[in-house]
């Protein structure tokens, strides 16, 4: 099968990185992790279960992929738990796996930046708010994820610390600090992480290459045994991706 | 009590100028839209606006009105639809005051508002961000007594005044919001005055089905405003979806200041009556 | 992970001898005797039990059964049909250390246990009693951050494991309660393991029309057991009433230590099959 | 109508102590409290709400009169709390007007002790524990009622506070208390309270002399008005709670 979208591969490839017996959380805009999650359960991990964000459904299968994280359309679920129970879950810090996350920044240690650009009191850009990214490290683990692979995006520091990636310097004993961010998904490649926390560059998608990622990340990543070519979806992957995603909105 | 029933004017007539207002919907979901406009209409000043964790218009418009003084809220924007016009240019050109919150720590601060709970110790995450820096009056550090570890706390919230967008009230005000519940329970809850719009009243004791837990009492409910459609252009699950075509009209609209300041001005010009006839036939 | 399901002796063999083990249920409804009857077959020594604001059978029954070390309950008794005997004999003769509390310390440190919140000041009330005073290890003194005023607060409270009666569960491990939920859903979201007795199993997606939060998802279930009518002597709401007959007989009998001791054997050498069929079709 | 009981006589004073609009919130063995609040809300007081214990039912209306509170004879009422946002009403402080409660104890300043008779290292009883009585002064005010008036009962000083009625000493300056205990209900006889929060001998009832009452009270009550007669109940009044309490649950 070929003519896969960009958002296609970034489902596929986030969908692989989760283990079966996962409970994973994600928040606004859910439509690429959910698929991700929907393709995980129907292929390799048919005991992930997901929740959507404020909706507190868990597991959803809607006829189409939602556009909101809150919406009617992801009712009914098999259970769905009220938005409380989740921020209280969240914080006990051992009922998720993995917090699916992202950023106006991401920075070099996988810190992400929801709030602001520039100067907290004199903002370049002011971004939505930071919701339940604070949670981040106390998730065992994190994907990041993003649709803008920018030197803007990307870069060595973030402006504002809203969701915690690895630690750098003096923070690095922080005792409830769990695996936190382990792969980061862009529309141009993928990243995971070296033991000092540093992201590095994984694999790069088919037909870019890795002075076009590079040029498009604001910081050097860490030396890796990587990069190697994303896997391209199998036959397998992508019909069942389309089967969960029948109106193409990842392929918008 | 029964809770009363009024028109949207009169219950907006409720809300002291200048005190703290919550808001109730999440993201683009039953956002207490006709009492927002209420508010918008009569230029009610709101000295603090808290938001659900994630709110869109029911912030949004107020901000582009120019009534609100201070924010308590972990994300005003419009998910797929982008970001907030009003409350980015607001922020960024300091016509605002944020008070920078997360959905743990609003969610907590609400519980604790309900409970008579003074403060709560925050979990384990907001202290590894740079929030409690910028805003040392939502978090002040306390030692544990029990441990002797420090933590971040956040004070307690009790609105003088939270609106809901609910389903369904019966003839006595008894409310059930038949949908995800977000933190609009909590808001409840904690609110020194509730006020509730509502799509539909139905007989008293048709609610009694409904789920333990799931329902709110008349004496809590101040006023009940009947509006069915009323959350437009958010949607309430099972009775409408979404205008998503009126919400990117605003986005659009409201890159440009002078625009903004027209539809305010339309807004305050128009009646709810007229808004919802104008805009037909979701309900 | 879908929740297993197992037989009530595979069940209570997951409970640490010595840990700390919740009980849900409150007064004569919903409390779990099938979990709490394993238990005493298999002699679990429960190092510290939590109940609900009102423990019955749930929580006498393992004190007769000399088998509670520590006990963190805000009441044992039977409501209009008395004292509980042997939680007073233990109590009077010092046999069991019981860490007083209150219904509202205790839900306040059930919800902070389910949020990693590390403590909870207290609502005003508490501070008017005696029971702080006899209680150092649950209630010390903390310092409000933001106002300087004194409270006493009290410490999160995480069960090894907690044990629930529940109405159904879907194949999965789905739990809806259908009932008042009692404190039973802190208890659950604060458990590190929960053990959940059930009347009847529904197909997979069978819970789906329960509103929202109203149920407990299959992850944070580790295991089922089926047990149809196996909260007796208790009631479940809507499918059987409380059998008054055989508590009373309890309390009759349990007013002698002897007696009491040869209830406790008899149960032991028991099975609750045996148990179940032997009172009858209440199921 | 003749021929009533004493707990009739005694549902019907406290219905008659409520006022139309009152909230109020009732613990253990509610048949008592809750055939009082029905009373007075088939009477003088429609708009009044009542939630009963653990259930958290809100005014349920069930054919018969329910010995537990938290039995699915309960349901369906017209509204249910869950209980945890029932306690957090309770602290509040602001949303209920009246707790009804008892105790093992009831001492002169109208403090309730559930906990224990004597010391409570070496009790000489156990009661069961105080469930939500330290409540009782968040709430606006209080009415206490119990089926024993003995001097055992009704003793100077109770053993334990565990439900703080009136201020006595120094305590009196507390920030937060409201009205307090207002009325004290017994098989014998009702008080209420003076300036200083000592009880005083209100009234007694049909057919009980001042001298029976004093005989069972462990304390000497403050000098006051009083006391009157307990006025009978009214055919309306006992025709109604009946209609309440078709089994006599009351006349018991």
């Amino acid at each position: 099968m070929t003519g896969w979208s960009t958002s296609e591969l970034m489902a596929i490839v986030m969908a692989r990185a989760f283990d079966d017996g996962e409970v994973v959380v994600m928040g606004a805009v859910p439509a690429l992790p959910m698929a991700a999650c929907r393709l995980a359960r129907a292929t390799h991990a048919p005991n992930l279960e997901f929740i959507v964000g404020g909706s507190g459904t868990v597991s959803p299968e809607p006829d189409r992929l939602p556009a909101s994280s809150c919406g009617g359309d992801l009712a009914p679920a098999a259970t769905t738990l009220a938005l409380p129970d989740v921020v209280l879950l969240e914080g006990r810090g051992d009922a998720f796996d993995v917090f699916c996350a992202g950023g106006l920044q991401i920075d070099a240690h996988g810190n992400c930046n929801l709030i602001v650009v520039g100067d907290w009191e004199r903002p370049k850009l002011r971004g939505p708010g930071t919701v339940g990214l604070p949670f981040l490290p106390n998730t065992r683990r994190s994907i990041i994820y993003t649709q803008s692979h920018t030197p803007r995006t990307f870069v060595e520091k973030v402006d504002f610390v809203g969701g915690p990636g690895h630690p750098s310097g003096p923070e690095q004993a922080r005792p409830y600090r769990k695996e936190g961010p382990t792969l980061v998904v862009t529309p141009l490649a993928t990243f995971d992480f070296d033991a000092t926390g540093r992201m590095r560059l994984s694999t790069v998608h088919p037909g870019v290459t890795v002075d076009e990622v590079l040029a498009a990340t604001g910081f050097i990543p860490a030396p890796g045994p990587g990069p190697t070519v994303t896997p391209e979806p199998t036959d397998e992957e992508l019909g069942t991706l389309r089967a969960i995603d029948p109106d193409g909105v990842l392929r918008r | 009590m029964p809770a009363r029933f009024l028109d949207p004017e009169e219950a907006v007539a409720l809300v002291e100028p200048g005190s703290t207002v919550a808001v109730g919907g999440m993201q683009l979901t039953a956002a207490p839209m006709t009492l927002v406009r209420g508010l918008i209409r009569r230029r009610v000043r709101i000295g603090r606006l808290v938001t659900s964790p994630s709110a869109s218009l029911q912030a949004e418009l107020p901000i582009a009105a120019g009534l609100v003084d201070e924010i308590v809220s972990p994300y005003v924007g419009f998910e797929h639809l982008g970001l907030a016009p009003a409350f980015r240019r607001a922020a960024e050109t300091g016509t605002l005051r944020i008070l920078e919150i997360d959905e743990g720590s609003l969610t907590h601060a609400l519980h604790a508002g309900a409970g008579g709970i003074p403060f709560v110790p925050c979990p384990p995450g907001v202290d590894l961000t740079d929030i409690p820096r910028v805003d040392p009056e939502l978090f002040r550090r306390v030692v544990d007594p029990f441990t002797g570890s420090e933590h971040w706390a956040v004070p307690a919230i009790r609105p003088d005044t939270t609106l809901l967008a609910g389903a369904v009230a019966d003839e006595r005000g008894n409310v059930a919001l038949d949908r995800f519940p977000f933190t609009d329970r909590e808001m409840a809850l904690a609110a020194r005055r509730l006020i509730v719009e509502v799509e539909e009243v139905v007989p008293a004791g048709a609610l009694a089905d409904r789920a333990p837990g799931t329902t709110l009492p008349s004496f809590l409910v101040d006023a009940v405003v009947v509006a069915p459609g009323g959350c437009h252009p958010t949607e309430y699950p099972e009775r409408y979806g979404r205008d998503e075509a009126a919400i990117v009209d605003y986005l659009q609209l409201a890159k440009d200041p002078a625009g903004l300041e027209d539809r305010v001005a339309e807004l305050v010009a128009e009646s709810e009556d007229a808004y919802r006839a104008r805009r037909g036939g979701t309900s």
